[in-house]
């Protein structure tokens, strides 16, 4: 399984804060991505505004990124610390 | 030293941390705090969420790519997370080293890359009581310009 | 503020003083020490010789100047004198802001001019008790460039 | 009268910290400057080696800057503050 974590307003419009989809259908961020935003409309719209930041196992990524079984993804807006 | 925390720090604690040894000769540190304007709003408390273990990590990864750049002898990066009401320290940079312009530079650098890259989010509270989350500001993305172009 | 003073000072009291409003966003402090190492001498100790009445003014024309330039809500501008022993504080530039970029720019171009400008010179002493005027650095000419091409 | 003020390794060299000028014979800083030099080979030898910084009324002036009665004129060396 691939755990898939939201943050921030993201983690607060979708209800969910972490969720877990087989590997086997999501061999990449961008398929990763495309089943989660098929889930239903309020998905859709929720990973589909503004700019999206994707992180695998805790290091920024490229939507083209490879994923494994055990990987971690996280998704979350642009980061507002300091 | 890198930490993430929820209590607050004290400033003649973390410059005493940074005087290592006679060497350093110039210390600068930058701290940032809950102002009581932002974006327009009138700020009366935030809420700092993070991704606890990539947090560090990141961190970890802009004072590695600072030291490549300069001269670092130490380096103290705190950043807060929970509750913090206004005129609250929010993030501590402290750079030592043996002279002011690499100091002044790696602190800057660090803070203008935490900024884009660290993963923090800020759910600001305004004087009417209403909740939002911050967005993040383009200024901030200009702010990085200025390291690629040397 | 502005102080040119023999006695240490303590960089918490310093810091919170600079925390004037709930408009602070932002504060950078430099602190510049007595270190181990200068243009090739082992230093053991210095002293430091200012111009008194000229370096007070001198130091308010660098802030007004700075003032000028960048929205400083708070500043403090400290330079030791006397006989200072390795690893003693020196110098300390604190500037309180709305934005990060405001504060660090201004604290930079005060040392750098400070560098420059005001009437202070040091004798070193070596390791082997030699006393000698440090010479002034062309790096610290070179520093002041950055300031006039903006 | 014109006072005159020394400082750092200048003051050493010359083994004074201050002194007085007319101020009918000094009327601006190069003419001062000159007279000083004029006095014997050593101090023309320190005042003419390196840069020479002035401070009329402690501001930092050129060497054409006019003097008049009561002015105060310092030499020194580079400053090396900070």
């Amino acid at each position: 399984m691939i755990k898939v974590l939201f943050f921030a307003q993201i983690r607060d419009q979708l209800g969910v804060s972490e969720l877990q989809m087989p590997s086997e259908e999501n061999h990449d961020v961008v398929t990763l991505l495309e089943n989660l935003q098929a889930r239903d409309k309020h998905w859709l719209s929720v990973l589909s505004k503004g700019k999206l930041m994707v992180a695998v196992n805790q290091t920024m990524s490229a939507q083209n990124e490879k994923l494994k079984e055990g990987d971690e993804v996280a998704f979350f807006p642009p980061v507002t610390g300091g | 030293m890198i930490r993430v925390q929820a209590e607050d720090f004290n400033q003649q604690v973390e410059y005493d941390r940074l005087c290592v040894n006679a060497s350093v000769g110039a210390i600068v540190t930058f701290t940032g705090l809950v102002r009581d304007m932002n974006q327009g709003e009138e700020v009366s408390s935030l809420t700092l969420e993070h991704y606890p273990g990539m947090t560090e990590s990141c961190l970890a990864e802009i004072v590695e790519k600072a030291k490549l750049r300069w001269n670092i002898l130490e380096h103290t990066v705190i950043h807060r997370i929970g509750e913090l009401n206004l005129q609250e320290q929010i993030v501590f940079v402290g750079i030592a080293s043996a002279h002011r312009q690499e100091a002044f530079a790696a602190c800057e650098f660090i803070m203008d890359y935490l900024k884009t890259a660290a993963p923090f989010w800020k759910k600001e509270v305004n004087s009417s009581g209403k909740s939002y989350w911050v967005d993040a500001r383009e200024s901030d993305d200009h702010a990085l310009h200025k390291w690629s172009e040397k």
